[in-house]
């Protein structure tokens, strides 16, 4: 038996090994010429996972239906970051020695901090889709898809107040995440200017985030009318099953992290009523395209895409718009695809699932607006 | 001036005296005896000897200083060895690495010259292998220097920690048991060290033995414990005929 | 009225802490190693029940039975491949190596269940007690975790200080060597301690995510860690003690988010803890060492 | 004379460990210039290094010290940030040499510094309670910088729990440190050189120390407390001792590791981290200085090579990571190895060439 043991380990020893040896049989074989490698770094594994494999669906799919028009050919690779700085790094490097030409991400905004400038000095190509600080597009080889958090946090304060949806405000985000708390020090800071009253200013940290009974009740205790939370979909939902309980019935505003609230797996959709939000996506508008990308991704993957999936798929379409507007071919060096899509970025306008007629300024920002949605009858309905 | 004056010292645990009123007066370079039977708490007196315990009275003098109450660390700089009855040596280290810990505060340099290995270094450390080497060798123990302390045989274990004890240049060796679990040649061999130790050291020695023969053997003077008090007192001869102790021995009353 | 409010809050989070610290206290108490992947268990507990209820519809109490048989299993599998041959190895050894089931569980469940995190339905059906007006409310939830919580803690310090195999239990986590020379089977026993261990970790996975209703795969890691500190706050290896830790371990954490800092409330909990370890250095209800010498 | 014979043993130990270093570090060197090296190995030579003196230095306290410390990555982060802070204010600005060695020292002297704030009270705590308290530790120092503000203008420091506009920094101000978000936009330092320096100077007090009288003092600790006490040895003094040299060597390698990104975040340095580098040692050997080494540098580039693996990386990572503990500590299959290594060389084969191999020693 101790023997039989012992070979069992020895075995799964030796196959981590294997696993070890067939690192480089493999990369010779996905090395194609003519398609051009488009990179990507984000959670697949860990607290974050949800969002980097969002990510990873998104693009293969629209990767998946570039190569099927024939003509310039796409691969994804997708490495796991475990939204960590220094396993993003290994990822990036690990993704160069694969022959990445161009990088769709990070996902996830602290690793890209630490990417962005990595990729500047090699001339990488940079396109986040969700990563929001406005830091990262400090270099002209970095853009984004999604919004930034001033610009989103602004923009919830200034539709608040020119909707006087309310006056008094509380507000309750995460601390410990880069997004959420750049959205709240925009937001506080316009809100202020337009005479909005944050009555309480509540936070929580990535370790603690199931218990919001002191949050809630604080604002509840504040008398504000209003809760704004410029956090992701699951706090949320957290947060507006505690307000359920302890039945305080304000209104709920947020940004775009709270898309992906409907597709929450067994819960309660009659308590996210009236939930407005500010977002480029919804999995439940009407046009064609978005349509046919839900179709396709429940298809596929067996789940209702969120905001993550709809910004990485209108990412690798920018990166196909942006190629083929530069005449971009698979034999060229990363260095001179960036400098190439660098300028072509800023001349293509895409229509995708985040937005019509989005453009690119050289900042790298992207030029689109936030649609405020109501959550009625279980479903997005546009406010305006 | 004795060496050791403990006076009317005392422990209780809880409400469990487990010594009391003990008197004890040790000169310097004699060999004494502590007997008495199981649980008599001749342990608990050496505990309260070497600082493991801390008196609830009484007083103890050493060298006419008192050391009531002081931690083991500076009751043994102050000159009080000890072995254990369990012994306790570092299992993981050399032997002559655990005579070295005992000449810890004999031969002194500081951190930062065992780091860069400064001047002085080398020299204090030759200079502490050479007397530890010397020590090992009364032992006859030298020949296996650089074994792990916890390879050695029994025997040899309890001896290595009458080496570390004395390597602390002590005034006064406590040793708990130093013959259990040995044959009658090597307790005969260890009674002729511990008399060569006690002569060529100048120290004075208190002992915890069962071993009768052992304890007449080379103890002076003897004390007899019972219910953690002092029942009998003096040399091998009148304590074989004292009656209480005797009784003791039987259980009788 | 509001500290009162809060202090519901601190209890009802404290009843869920202690849940899972009377698991972590049962194993560490006989066995004698820190189970770190405890809260593994009780996450994988949660998503077999999530499942049965939500994708198909088994009535919830089956579903919870289902589960504690399912961890019971997945505990004495652990323990028999993973601790069972470092049984005399160093106690950091074991530890290491249920750091590395930890990293299993929360691989697995990610494999099998994904990465999107359930909205668990709480499976607690009992309407929230309204005091004074309704400005005081104590949900179902709290109550049937404290309940229960209360009831295993008894039945636990029952089944150990009254029974046979309890007893058994208690001699192995004196000393292995001299139980089984008395004829105890400690393997048995051991891996028993680990199959109670599991199915209370079920049980609390139900409670915890009826309480705070979200699943992910790394939903066992916090409250785990909370929980093992609730534990050593109360004494580890004492039964009332993770009762009574897990409870206090709430409040003040509650209480500090309240009054203190909503960021900050972990550091003041830790920091509490390290306090009471320094007045009290086994914990609240811990034993006190004492080393023969 | 026999006694300096007697030495040897130890010293050619310490020399193996500086040679397997610097072999390393030429092997590297030669494969950088031949340009063979690839990038993905190229980015995780200093965070070999980092992790290199994180586990030696924890092994000092696990292995040498004989208590268990999980709050490594504490340590770790006082180091980083404030050598990081330093690094942002005037390091970068001086000469990279003198920056970055201040830079370190810096980071050093701040973690000793906490090193000795938690050691003098918390070190009577023994085993299990010990682990927890030095867990909570790190949480505690997780939690503080995650909530802090750091500003810098002409009028000195600025500090701030709230956020950055409660720092109140005039026009010359910069943040420095933005609460969870940390630092950013900081100009890389390290380098594999640099690296490979700390781990030599680790390696250099570390093994100095175990082989002095001070050490022989901390691991007589570690073997038999009682016995130490009633030997002399001041137990408080030595165990804070190797205490603060574990803690800033962690801090030294904070500063290693923070200055290889252009970011610096709290987050990084929680439980899992300390625990990362406590596997290190573990499976190295505790208190095997080389087995540290040699632990950390291929523990951490396996799940880099499984990466291949994909969604199996992780779970292939946690079986691995079990088998090797079974492997390498499990009392039966330690046995059973002893018995299949005295099985082989009992048969023929190996006998004969073990034969062999002792007369060609003899002539």
């Amino acid at each position: 038996m101790k023997k039989a043991l012992s070979m069992v380990l020895a075995a799964a020893m030796a196959f981590g090994c294997v696993a070890c040896g067939s690192t480089g049989n493999s990369k010779e074989s996905t090395a194609n010429s003519n398609t051009i490698k488009i990179g990507s770094i984000g959670p697949l594994t860990g607290g974050a996972a949800i969002y980097g494999n969002a990510v990873k669906n998104g693009a293969q799919l629209a990767v998946d239906e570039i190569n099927a028009k024939g003509g310039l050919q796409f691969s994804l690779r997708v490495e796991d970051d475990e939204n960590d700085v220094e396993k993003s790094i290994n990822a990036y490097n690990s993704l160069k020695d694969w022959g990445m030409q161009v990088l769709l991400g990070t996902v996830t905004t602290q690793p890209c901090l630490a990417v962005a400038p990595e990729t500047a000095q090699d001339n990488i190509f940079l396109l986040t889709p969700s990563a929001s600080a406005p830091e990262i597009v400090a270099e002209d080889n970095a853009f984004q898809v999604c919004f930034t958090d001033p610009n989103l946090g602004t923009a919830a304060a200034e539709y608040i107040a020119d909707h006087n949806l309310a006056t008094k405000i509380a507000i309750i985000y995460d601390s410990s995440e880069a997004y959420s708390s750049g959205v709240h020090d925009n937001f506080k800071q316009a809100a202020a200017e337009k005479g909005l009253e944050v009555l309480a200013d509540e936070a929580f940290t990535s370790d603690n985030k199931t218990d919001f009974s002191v949050q809630v009740q604080k604002a509840k205790n504040s008398g504000a009318e209003l809760v704004f939370l410029p956090i992701y979909y699951n706090e949320a939902n957290l947060i507006i099953q505690e307000m359920n309980k302890q039945g305080y019935d304000a209104a709920i505003f947020g940004c775009d992290g709270l898309d992906g609230l409907l597709t929450i797996k067994g819960a309660d959709t009659s308590l996210f009523e009236d939930v407005m939000l500010l977002t480029p996506f919804a999995a439940d508008s009407s046009d064609e395209l978005t349509q046919n990308f839900v179709a396709k991704y429940k298809e596929t993957y067996g789940d209702t895409p969120n905001q993550f999936a709809a910004d990485a798929y209108d990412g690798v379409y920018a990166i196909w718009t942006a190629c083929e507007q530069a005449g971009v071919t698979a034999d060229m060096d990363a260095s001179d695809v960036c400098d190439k899509l660098k300028e072509a970025m800023t001349q293509i306008t895409l229509n995708g699932l985040t937005g019509e007629g989005m453009k690119w300024e050289a900042s790298g920002e992207v030029n689109k607006t936030p649609k405020a949605v109501k959550i009625v009858n279980g479903a997005y309905v546009s406010m305006e | 001036m004795a060496l050791l004056e403990v006076m009317n010292v005392g422990i209780a645990f809880g409400g469990l005296q487990a010594v009391s009123q003990l008197d004890i007066k040790l000169e310097k370079g004699h060999l004494y005896g502590l007997i008495g039977p199981n649980g008599a708490g001749k342990t608990t007196v050496f505990n309260l000897l070497t600082g493991v315990y801390r008196p609830t009275e009484g007083d103890i003098i050493l060298d006419e200083k008192n050391i009531t109450g002081k931690s083991p660390a500076k009751i043994n700089q102050a000159g009080i060895a000890r072995t254990f009855q369990n012994i306790r040596l570092f299992g993981e280290m050399s032997v002559l690495d655990n005579v070295k810990i005992g000449l810890h505060n004999q031969i002194k340099y500081s951190a930062f010259t065992g780091i860069f290995r400064l001047p002085g270094f080398k020299e204090k450390e030759q200079e502490m292998d050479y007397k530890a080497l010397k020590l090992l060798k009364i032992f006859d123990l030298d020949t296996v220097a650089q074994s792990p302390a916890s390879s050695l045989p029994y025997g040899k274990q309890r001896k290595l920690e009458i080496a570390r004890a004395l390597a602390t240049n002590p005034k006064l060796l406590l040793l708990d048991e130093p013959a259990a679990g040995m044959n009658p040649s090597e307790s005969e061999e260890l009674m002729n060290t511990i008399k060569f130790v006690q002569k060529e050291f100048d120290v004075a020695i208190l002992l915890i033995e069962h071993d009768m023969n052992f304890v007449m053997g080379i103890c002076e003077h003897i004390y007899v414990l019972e219910y953690g008090r002092i029942i009998a007192q003096g040399n091998g001869e009148s304590i074989r005929n004292n009656p209480r102790v005797i009784a003791a021995y039987l259980g009788g009353d | 009225m509001e500290f009162l409010s809060y202090l519901i809050n601190g209890i009802s989070l404290g009843s869920v802490y202690a849940i899972i610290a009377l698991g972590y206290t049962m194993v560490y108490g006989i066995a004698k190693m820190l189970n770190f992947a405890h809260g593994d268990v009780i996450m994988v507990g949660s998503y077999l029940v999530f499942i049965g209820i939500n994708q198909m519809g088994i009535p919830p109490l089956v579903a919870i039975i289902i589960s504690m048989v399912a961890c019971t299993l997945l505990g004495i599998i652990i323990e028999r491949f993973a601790y069972k041959p470092l049984r005399g190895a160093s106690s950091l050894a074991v530890l290491i190596t249920a750091i590395g089931v930890s990293y299993l569980l929360q691989n697995l469940a990610l494999l099998f269940w994904g990465s999107d995190p359930k909205s668990f339905t709480s499976v607690v059906t009992i309407p929230p007690l309204k005091l004074a007006n309704g400005q005081l409310v104590i949900s179902g939830e709290t109550i049937v975790t404290i309940v229960t919580s209360t009831v295993i803690m008894i039945g636990l310090m029952l089944f150990v200080n009254r029974t046979k195999v309890g007893n058994a239990m208690l001699a192995v986590s004196e000393d292995k060597g001299a139980a089984q020379l008395m004829g105890i089977n400690v393997n048995y026993t051991i891996a028993l301690t680990f199959a109670i261990g599991s199915a209370l970790a079920a049980v609390a996975g139900v409670l915890l995510c009826s309480a705070y209703p979200t699943l992910q795969p790394t939903t066992g890691a916090m409250p785990g860690i909370k929980a093992f500190t609730a534990a050593v706050f109360g004494g580890i290896g004492s039964i009332p003690g993770a009762m009574l830790g897990g409870v206090l371990l709430g409040i003040i954490e509650i209480l500090s988010k309240a009054y203190i800092s909503t960021q900050l409330a972990d550091a003041i909990v830790f920091a509490v803890l390290i306090v009471v370890l320094l007045v009290r250095p086994t914990g609240l209800l811990g034993k006190k060492i004492n080393e023969k010498v | 004379m026999n006694a300096i014979k007697n030495l040897k043993p130890s010293t050619c130990n310490n020399l193996i460990n500086y040679g397997m270093v610097l072999v390393f570090y030429i092997v590297v060197q030669i494969l950088v210039n031949a340009g063979v090296l690839n990038n993905s190995m190229q980015g995780m030579l200093v965070p070999i290094c980092t992790y290199v003196v994180l586990a030696v230095s924890l092994n000092l306290t696990v292995g040498i010290l004989g208590e268990l410390s999980l709050g490594h990555a504490g340590f770790m982060s006082v180091g980083a940030f404030s050598g990081a802070i330093f690094w942002m204010i005037s390091g970068s600005q001086m000469s990279p040499v003198v920056g970055f060695t201040l830079a370190i020292m810096i980071g050093g002297i701040f973690a000793g510094i906490f090193g000795a704030l938690i050691g003098i009270p918390v070190l009577r705590l023994r085993g299990d309670y010990l682990a927890i308290v030095t867990l909570a530790f790190g949480e505690i120092i997780k939690n503080l910088l995650n909530a802090i503000y750091v500003g810098w203008d002409s009028n000195g420091f600025h500090f701030s729990m709230k956020d950055v506009s409660a720092l109140g920094l005039d026009e010359s101000g910069e943040v420095i440190v933005n609460g969870a978000i940390g630092i950013t936009g900081m100009p890389k330092a390290s380098t594999f050189t640099a690296g490979t320096i700390l781990v030599i100077i680790t390696l250099f007090v570390i093994l100095n120390l175990i082989t002095s009288r001070a050490g022989r003092a901390i691991m007589s600790i570690r073997d038999n407390r009682i016995a130490a006490e009633a030997t002399g040895i001041n137990i408080t003094k030595y165990k804070l001792m190797a205490f603060i040299i574990s803690a800033s060597f962690a801090g030294m390698a904070g500063v290693l590791y923070a200055l290889n990104f252009s970011t610096l975040a709290a987050k990084k340095f929680d439980y899992n981290t300390s625990i990362l580098v406590l596997v290190f040692v573990v499976l190295g050997g505790i208190g095997n200085i080389r087995g540290s080494i040699i632990a950390a540098t291929v523990l951490y580039v396996l799940p880099e090579l499984l990466r291949e693996l994909q969604d199996y990386r992780m779970l292939i990572y946690a079986v691995v990571l079990i088998a090797m503990m079974i492997f390498n500590q499990s009392p039966q299959v330690l046995a059973w190895r002893s018995n299949f290594v005295s099985k082989i060389s009992r048969s023929g084969i190996a006998a004969r060439f073990i034969k062999q191999k002792r007369q060609s020693e003899e002539v």
